[in-house]
């Protein structure tokens, strides 16, 4: 009897392990692996950039930095020169601050581009055009979450699954045509 | 079964069995200890599965592009591997569900075998839809469960009805295995001992023949056989129209259905001549599995193989009736083009060799019918070859036309399934055993002390 | 109930089972239980059974099979609708044949369920009213009765003269 | 996908061509970076397309293109639309000139040869060596092939400064062409042709379509000039030579003569045109010797058939194009002079050929350039040679003793960006750079100018620097001062010129709008100028020349489509895998023989055959061609090159090696149709590389034809043409309700399919309709298709079992297939693509949706959703669909000799297309990205997407015209007024009801078409 109680054991943890299996399957399917998985929160950015301050205090626009999100697929990452802009005259107040803010005006002077660490990245075969998105009035933080509250950034509320997509896509009534991702 | 009327003594297709309990000595004794052969048997399966691990390791990390398969040739060795096996599992169902619903008094002593094969060449064939798709770390997408990208399969596809089809059709056919070997299991459990006897204690569920368990036991199975009647013929349609609701000249055709479920039982039971014969030798089962039996099976050969030849030719005829260019040109390189020996093997080993089967000694030549069954096994293979890469290679578009050359990896992949196959089957043999005992005790005489009560005279004129 | 006792007689033919049976039953001993290497109808017809409930089962499974089957595919299509070949989203000759194979499966299912159920399979008791020869060649008859008929019953099962007679007090055999 | 980075490669081309070289490779680190720029371009916008103008330097033809960049990295090349060559297509040369950019094979850096082997040198110190070496030298000389004017004045000035001399080479030089034009009308040039205006055109063996001048101009031309337009009246083509090349298999008729044997067609046509002379001038005598009678027997061509081909060239504005350079032999001056008697006694010069006007970019410089050279460098006063931009130890036919003699000169240099056969001989290589990366201008006909501009930064990968500024700082160092310090000011003081020329005050504006529009025309090239016919001031023999060498066979050695004379330039997957127009054959060479005497023979194709010569002999397979005489056998330039590169090399052979070394004696051009050869079969077999089938249609409504005479007739009851009605029975609901639809492409999404989105009317419905008649199969849309949509190459190896992966399978069939004798030919091209049925047969069959009709009509292909059951591809009728057998987009192939896109390789991926891998499906996707983009600007902006505005790769590049996108729904495009043409078909749609998206119309004969369908 014992033994039929074990195999009865052993059905079960199978079904749902393979269940586990499909469905780490399904999350990790739709994104590039290094990219998630929550290891996205400890990265190192080569200047500890804070958001909170940029966008939250100073409340400053974020396409002003991520210059062509209205017009482009691409957000675009602010070039050297951006940062350069402001941090001219604006030095930092604490001795922290300074220090990475000296970084960035190394980095101008060497003219050499700040090696930032991607946080959002949707697979390779899925296309999402930011322009669009800005276009039909969505907010960044939906997508990026409260930035402006983010000393270091992370990737927040959602894998980049593309369940979470069409579930926007759906409350919105937009076309969920697999083309207009795919192709 | 509980339902079934005894047969008239006339008929007795074991006339020198007597003694009920002597089954349980003749059969159960199959259970003993495995010989040499047996040993080498399974270690011959055992490196065979390797070779189809091996190749299929090698198909998946550097791609499908091992195998010969091309445009416009994309189905081959696999998917005729796939049918031929999904064809094999049929005759087991017939002959246990089938055969059962109609009575036929040669099927108790043989069902066994043959539904143990059904079950095994199901496993088989579930192997092939996983191993010929270019991404089979994506095939759970068949599926339908609910998943994080609210997507389900396309219901449409034949594909997907083929994963119902033929998940249900493993399922139901092994309850329906499992449930006959019940009684016998119990049986077997009464007379073994040690580990043995815990194992079948376990598996027998501790069936212990009474009243009760019977009659619902009985009912439970009739009803089991009637689900798995339908089920049989429509499993092998699905996988037909795999091909029918297609396009391809050669596949687009209404008398496929029909056309495949009788070639299936036709391999089945040629099959199933070609595995029951070793096993009588072995064993030692003469008493079982008599000349009679084999006589009813090669009759049934004969029956189906006219089915499946006058669909050949009726597939000719209205390839060439129509009228329709691209059909004509497909059959006409199906008979004389670049795969003509195929179709001609087709022909004969399907159309040509059973024709001896009308002769009545061929028929109770064990041997002969050994070999007629190796050759009928051969045709059925090459049969589903010619049907799925003569049609592709020579399609409409005629700039596109192109010739497949199977790969080695294909061809270990096909024969490591036949290994899988007996695997399983080597172990049934040592496990389960291969006559069902309660069954047979039904149309062996009834042990009677005086005569049978009055009532009881209905029951045909035993004693 | 420890007064209750049964006895279980061993026949080697199956007419003297059947003999002890129907007088038992005349005698208004109903409380039978007969063991048979196959199923013997003389026997089940002297116990007299009628229809037994798993056809309902059957029955039961085959049409949520069905249904469910049909309803499933026709909800996945609408779900996310997709044409494919210019067909319209609710191809219902695709989805009878889902809901087929459903019908077979849950019907079977439901019948193997059934069959358990009524059957009190598995039967997981110490199997002590019981004997292996069942399994091979004998036919067994087990009555249980209160103790002032048991005399009366083993009476009978001794007239049909059984291979062995076992008394049985508290589910304990021990030959007598 | 499996590699995110493949697509978004451009991240790290960020961070390069924003603060130069170093951060390549971070794709294989684990944590992916952001490359933003230090100082953003104005022009590029992360994730936008930028587009440079430039001028293509694949060949001389010089097209005006436009390059497409992402991020500062060129994607891909076009036409331009403004340039008056390209007019906005492109060949697949130039479309792969992008994988001759990032072509892995490039030299890395300056190369000195030091102990036997080629290292590594800094470029101060190779601009030294180079200087010494030419100091040391004496006289040296510079062996180059073409090159833009400021290029060639820099190179000659240079010359001049240093002590030394330059000699142009082409080995398909049109000498002798320049040569008659001199002794006819005392005009040593190519003049300007105006294929156009010609109502009748007859090409004797020059393949204008594919080798010769300018194809892709020309191309546009013919298909102008012998395209049915609507008043249903068409031009006529006549192909006279011994074998069919693609141009001879546009032709109306084909007149198969005798090797040699053009000038005694010609003349007898000027003999019957002019009266038996009386009009021919000059050569009134040499005209009446030759009447049809008289050569019918020397041609081989019925003196009927002449008679009847000269009445129809005198009726309208005619045009005769000279013998090519495939058919050049020892008369050929003579021959080009007879054709050019013919155009001007049928009146043509000055109305459709143009001396006045002439073409300043066809390659000029024949073989006895090099002859003078190897006679200096004997003479031992050479003391170093320079070559740029030619590869003449390939180039030279093996017996000419170039090699040994380029290898006696003490200081050998060369100026190529990969190494070739030469540079394996040299001392120093100081790599160019690539085209797309330099400076550089163009002249195409006088007063029409071009501006070749770097598109990008130079490839990082390659520590390169462009020929003309070496030279400026070579010069320098050798206390010279050619009063420019980089090529770019040598450019701009050239162009100051020209501005100055046009009255331009500023010439900052004037610079900036050629960089934008790429190209200025200052217009002054008169044409139309009707020249006079000399005495001839040379002794001339019209008579076929006698061809040496043993057997009996004529060996024609002739360009290829896909690589021309094919020195260079072969080290390209996208050319090697295309299948040549002709052939169909990819990757090897081949050698065409009529398939009566291959029979004779007992041949068979792929049988391995040994073609031997007095001077050489080359191993290969036989291909049978009935567009071919009996007594010729042909085999196309460009194969066999040994260290060439890793792809190229190894494939095929080099016929060359068969020629003699020889110049035509009147201009001094090699003779490429000279020698006869033996053919002795090896008994060896060999499978042909090819993607065809079947060359026939089998009775099958592919392709089918109306002669023109029944085009009016047909218009009549082109409706129930229209013949699917009965076969709407067998859709709606899997078979049970009929829809009431004609099933033409507009009446998408059908009645039962009126769900969710479908049922929107507003929803466009993408559909294509090409132009049978104007195709002329030369495959430029699918060199195109494959750079635009990142379709990978396979292999030779893959092609050989038929996996290759081009979306675009440009089919020919033969419908007459004994085209031996005179009389109708008729070769039918057939570009087919995914037809994005109405009915896909392929849709349904998927189990998990991975394709599927999307609102908008397109039969898309989920990549990602795919499982590889290949169930689709089985149930294609028109079989477009490809497969990933293997991942053919690593960087390191899955398997000896696979596909597979090695750094930089993979820079040319197309960021907006998916990059696909192993098991996945895949076909023509309409360039949906391309409608996706334009929708997203749309919406954007608020606009509303115009007739046009979305044009699919093949139907850009496609010098024919032959394609029209467009939405269908909107009665007013282009695409839903050509599908109103009576010539209006669609593939085996009445056969199986797949109702299409893509129409064809159909090909035009003057022959009657048997059985009205083909």
């Amino acid at each position: 009897m014992t033994k039929r109680w074990i195999g009865a054991l052993i059905v079960a943890l199978a079904t749902l392990g393979s269940l586990v299996f499909v469905q780490t399957q399904d999350s990790s399917e739709t994104q590039e692996p290094e990219a998630t998985n929550g290891a996205t929160t400890d990265v190192v950015q080569p200047i500890a950039f804070p958001h909170n301050v940029h966008a939250g205090i100073d409340r400053i626009d974020c396409q002003y930095c991520h210059f062509s999100a209205e017009r482009s697929v691409d957000a675009g990452i602010p070039p050297v020169r951006t940062c350069i802009g402001c941090h001219q005259i604006i030095g930092g107040t604490d001795e922290r601050q300074q220090a990475e803010i000296a970084k960035v005006r190394e980095y101008w002077t060497n003219q050499e581009p700040i090696p930032w660490v991607r946080i959002y990245k949707v697979a390779d075969h899925v296309h999402f055009p930011h322009m669009r998105h800005i276009a039909a009035q969505v907010d960044c933080a939906e997508c990026h979450g409260p930035v402006q509250e983010m000393g270091v950034l992370a990737e927040v509320n959602q894998p980049l699954s593309m369940g979470w997509c069409v579930s926007c896509h759906i409350e919105r009534d937009v076309s969920r045509d697999c083309s207009v991702c795919h192709y | 079964m509980a339902t079934a009327t005894k047969e008239p003594r006339g008929a007795v297709p074991h006339p020198d069995l007597t003694q009920l309990d002597q089954v349980n000595r003749d059969v159960l004794k199959t259970l003993g200890k495995p010989g040499l052969v047996w040993w080498l048997m399974l270690g011959l399966c055992i490196a065979g599965i390797g070779m189809l691990g091996v190749s299929w390791g090698i198909q998946i990390v550097q791609g499908i592009g091992v195998t010969g398969l091309t445009s416009p040739v994309g189905w081959g060795v696999y998917i005729t591997t796939f049918v031929f096996w999904v064809g094999i599992a049929h005759s087991g169902t017939l002959i246990s569900a089938i055969l059962f619903l109609f009575r036929a008094p040669w099927r108790q002593s043989i069902y066994r075998a043959a539904e143990a094969m059904t079950v095994f060449a199901v496993m088989t064939a579930g192997l092939f839809p996983l191993i010929h798709v270019g991404r089979v770390w994506h095939a759970y997408w068949l599926i339908p469960y609910p998943n994080s990208r609210f997507l389900w399969p396309n219901f449409r596809s034949p594909l997907v009805w083929d994963v119902f089809a033929v998940t249900t059709y493993f399922t139901v056919s092994a309850t329906f295995f499992y449930l006959g070997t019940i009684p016998d299991l119990a049986a077997a459990r009464d007379a073994a001992n040690g580990f043995r006897k815990k194992l079948y204690k376990v598996i027998s569920l501790g069936w212990r023949g009474t009243d009760r368990e019977w009659h619902h036991f009985g009912k439970a199975y009739i009803f089991l056989a009637a689900l798995a009647t339908p089920l049989v013929l429509s499993v092998h349609s699905v996988v037909s129209w795999d091909f029918a609701v297609s396009i391809v000249p050669g596949w687009h055709a209404t008398i496929f259905a029909p056309y495949f479920v009788a070639g299936a039982i036709f391999s089945g039971v040629a099959m199933v001549i070609t595995l029951t014969v070793p096993i009588r030798k072995v064993f030692g089962l003469e008493a079982y599995l008599t000349t009679k039996h084999y006589d009813a099976m090669a009759k049934l050969c004969l029956l189906t193989s006219m089915i499946v030849f006058y669909a050949y030719l009726s597939e000719f005829f209205m390839a060439w009736y129509s009228g329709e260019e691209v059909e004509r040109a497909a059959f006409w390189a199906r008979l004389f083009g670049h795969y003509w020996w195929a179709t001609w093997i087709m022909l004969v080993c399907n159309g040509l060799v059973p024709i001896m089967l009308w002769f009545k000694r061929v028929r109770y030549s064990i041997p002969a019918l050994f070999t007629i069954s190796i050759f009928v096994n051969i045709g059925m293979w090459f049969e589903r070859y010619v049907i799925i890469v003569t049609s592709l290679h020579h399609e409409y578009e005629p700039f596109a036309w192109g010739v497949y050359r199977p790969s080695m990896v294909e061809m270990g992949i096909m024969v490591g399934s036949f290994a899988w196959f007996g695997f399983w089957f080597l172990l049934f043999t040592r496990l389960i055993p291969v006559v069902a005992i309660a069954e047979l005790k039904e149309v062996i005489p009834t042990p009677m002390r005086g005569a049978a009560p009055a009532h009881a005279g209905g029951e045909g004129g035993e004693g | 109930m420890s007064e209750t006792k049964g006895i279980l007689a061993s026949y080697e033919y199956v007419d003297s089972a059947v003999n002890a049976i129907e007088k038992l039953r005349a005698g208004g001993l109903k409380k039978i239980t007969a063991y048979m290497p196959y199923p013997e109808h003389l026997i089940e017809d002297a116990l007299g059974y009628d229809q037994s409930p798993v056809r309902v089962w059957t029955l039961a499974g085959g049409l949520c099979g069905a249904a469910g089957g049909f309803a499933f595919t026709a909800f996945t299509s609408m779900d996310w609708p997709l044409v494919t070949g210019g067909k319209p989203i609710l191809s219902m000759p695709a989805y009878v044949v889902i809901s087929f194979e459903m019908m077979v499966l849950f019907g079977a299912l439901s019948t193997i369920i059934g069959l358990f159920i009524n059957s009190r399979l598995p039967y997981l008791k110490p199997m002590v009213v019981y004997d292996p020869e069942f399994s091979g060649g004998r036919f067994g008859v087990y009555i249980t009765a209160p103790p002032e008929r048991l005399d009366e019953a083993r009476g009978i099962l001794q007239g049909q003269d059984p291979v062995e007679l076992r008394e049985d007090s508290a589910g304990v055999a021990h030959a007598s | 996908m499996s590699d995110g980075l493949k697509r978004r490669e451009f991240l790290k081309v960020l961070g390069v061509s924003g603060a130069g070289a170093g951060m390549v490779g971070c794709s294989t680190e684990s944590v992916e970076k952001l490359m933003p720029y230090v100082v953003p371009p104005e022009e590029i916008t992360p994730g936008v397309a930028t587009w440079y103008a430039s001028v293509c330097g694949e060949c001389e033809a010089g097209c005006g293109m436009w390059v497409r960049t992402r991020e500062g990295r060129v994607v891909k090349v076009e036409g331009n639309p403004d340039h008056p060559v390209s007019g906005g297509a492109l060949c697949s040369r130039g479309h792969s000139s992008v994988q001759g950019l990032y072509n892995p094979d490039r030299f890395t850096g300056p190369m000195a040869r030091q102990n036997g082997e080629l290292q590594p040198i800094s470029w101060d110190e190779a601009e030294q060596r180079l200087a010494d070496g030419l100091a040391a030298a004496g006289q040296h000389l510079t062996l180059t092939g073409f090159a833009g004017p400021s290029m060639m004045t820099l190179m000659e000035s240079f010359a001049r400064a240093t002590g030394g001399g330059v000699v142009r080479f082409d080995p398909l030089a049109d000498a002798p062409l320049r040569e008659a034009g001199r002794i006819a009308f005392g005009r040593n040039v190519v003049p300007w042709y105006d294929i156009e205006e010609a109502e009748m055109l007859v090409s004797f063996g020059a393949d204008f379509l594919e080798s010769w001048l300018s194809p892709v101009r020309d191309a546009r031309a013919f298909s102008r000039m012998s395209g049915v337009d609507e008043r249903g009246s068409k031009g006529r083509f006549v192909f006279v030579g011994s074998r069919l090349s693609l141009t001879g298999q546009n032709a109306d008729e084909w007149l198969p003569i005798q090797p040699g044997s053009e000038s005694l067609v010609a003349l007898a046509m000027a003999n019957v045109i002019s009266g038996a002379g009386a009009g021919a001038g000059p050569y009134r005598d040499i005209v009446n010797a030759y009447t049809p009678e008289n050569v019918s027997e020397a041609t081989g061509i019925p003196a009927e058939n002449i008679r009847e081909l000269a009445i129809q060239f005198a009726e309208g504005p005619s045009l005769a194009l000279g013998p090519g350079v495939a058919g050049q032999h020892r008369n050929a001056t003579a021959a080009n002079l007879a054709v050019a008697v013919l155009n001007s006694v049928a009146g043509n010069v000055g109305r459709t050929l143009h001396y006045s006007a002439p073409q300043l970019n066809a390659p000029a410089f024949g073989y006895s350039g090099v002859e003078r050279v190897m006679q200096l460098i004997g003479q031992g006063v050479v003391g170093a040679v320079m070559i740029h931009g030619s590869n003449p130890i390939y180039a030279l036919p093996a017996s000419s003793g170039f090699r040994a003699a380029f290898e006696s000169v003490p200081f050998k240099v060369s100026f190529a960006s990969s190494p070739d056969e030469t540079t394996a001989l040299c001392d120093l290589v100081l790599p160019d750079r690539h085209f797309l990366e330099s400076w550089g201008d163009s002249a195409v006909r006088p007063g029409s100018w071009a501006i070749q501009q770097p598109a990008m930064r130079p490839v990082p990968h390659f520590d390169t620097r462009q020929t003309g500024d070496v030279l400026l700082s070579v010069d320098s160092l050798m206390g010279q001062d050619l009063g420019a310090a980089t090529f770019h000011d040598h450019l701009q003081s050239r162009w100051q010129t020209v501005a100055a020329s046009t009255g331009t005050a500023d010439f900052e504006v004037f610079w900036q709008e050629a960089l934008k529009s790429g190209v200025v025309e200052l217009g002054g090239s008169q044409t139309g100028v009707a020249e006079q016919l000399r005495q001839p001031d040379r002794a001339l023999v019209f008579d076929p020349p006698d061809f040496d060498g043993p057997g009996d066979l004529h060996l024609m050695v002739y360009p290829s489509s896909r690589f021309g004379h094919g020195s260079q330039n072969t080290n390209r997957p996208w050319l090697l895998e295309l299948p040549d127009p002709v052939s169909k054959i990819t990757w090897h060479s081949w050698v065409e023989m009529h398939p009566d005497r291959a029979a004779a023979m007992g041949l068979r194709n792929g049988d391995m055959v040994i073609l031997s010569t007095d001077n050489g002999s080359v191993e290969l397979p036989v291909w049978t061609y009935p567009g071919i005489r009996e007594n010729v056998v042909a085999v196309p330039m460009g194969g066999g090159h040994e260290g060439a590169g890793r792809f190229s090399d190894g494939n095929g052979v080099n016929p060359l090696d068969l020629l003699p070394a020889e110049s035509e004696a009147l201009s001094g051009g090699l003779v490429h149709f000279a020698t006869k050869v033996t053919v002795t079969p090896t008994g060896e077999r060999r499978a042909l590389a090819t993607i065809s089938g079947s060359d026939v249609q089998s009775n099958r409504p592919i392709t089918p034809a109306v002669a023109l005479s029944a085009l009016t007739a047909e218009a009549d009851h082109a409706e129930e043409e229209d013949g699917n009605g009965p076969l709407q029975e067998l859709q709606g609901v899997g078979g049970f309700v009929p829809v009431e639809t004609e099933g033409r492409p507009q009446d998408f999404p059908l009645e039962g399919a009126q769900h969710g989105e479908y049922g929107d009317p507003e929803t466009p419905r993408w559909a294509m309709t090409i132009d049978l008649d104007k195709c002329t199969g030369c495959s430029a849309c699918v060199t195109a298709c494959q750079s635009e949509n990142n379709v990978a190459w396979v292999g030779e190896s893959q092609v050989t079992m038929g996996r290759d992966m081009g979306w675009i399978r440009l089919e020919r069939y033969y419908e007459a297939v004994d085209a031996s004798h005179a009389g109708p030919l008729d070769v039918r091209f057939m570009p087919m693509i995914c037809q994005h049925c109405g009915n896909a047969p392929c849709e349904p069959v998927c189990p998990v949706y991975a394709t599927y009709h999307t609102p908008d009509g397109i039969n898309t292909q989920v990549y990602n959703r795919c499982v590889g059951t290949r169930y689709c591809l089985n149930n294609c009728p028109y079989k477009v669909r490809v497969y990933n057998w293997y991942t053919y987009t690593d960087e390191e192939p899955v398997r000896e000799g696979l596909g597979h896109a090695p750094e930089p390789m993979n820079w040319a991926f197309n960021p907006d297309v998916t990059v696909r891998e192993n098991g996945i499906m895949e076909k023509c996707s309409f360039c949906i990205h391309r409608i996706r983009g334009a929708q997203d600007r749309a919406a954007v902006e608020g606009s509303v997407i115009q007739d046009g505005e979305i044009i699919p790769a093949c139907q850009q590049s496609c010098p024919a015209e032959a394609i029209v996108f467009g939405n269908i729904r909107d009665t007013r495009s282009r695409v839903a007024q050509s599908v109103e043409s009576a010539r209006v078909y669609r593939v085996l749609d009445e056969l199986i009801n797949t109702q299409p998206a893509v129409s064809y119309l159909k090909k035009v004969t003057f022959h009657d078409v048997e059985s009205g369908e083909h």
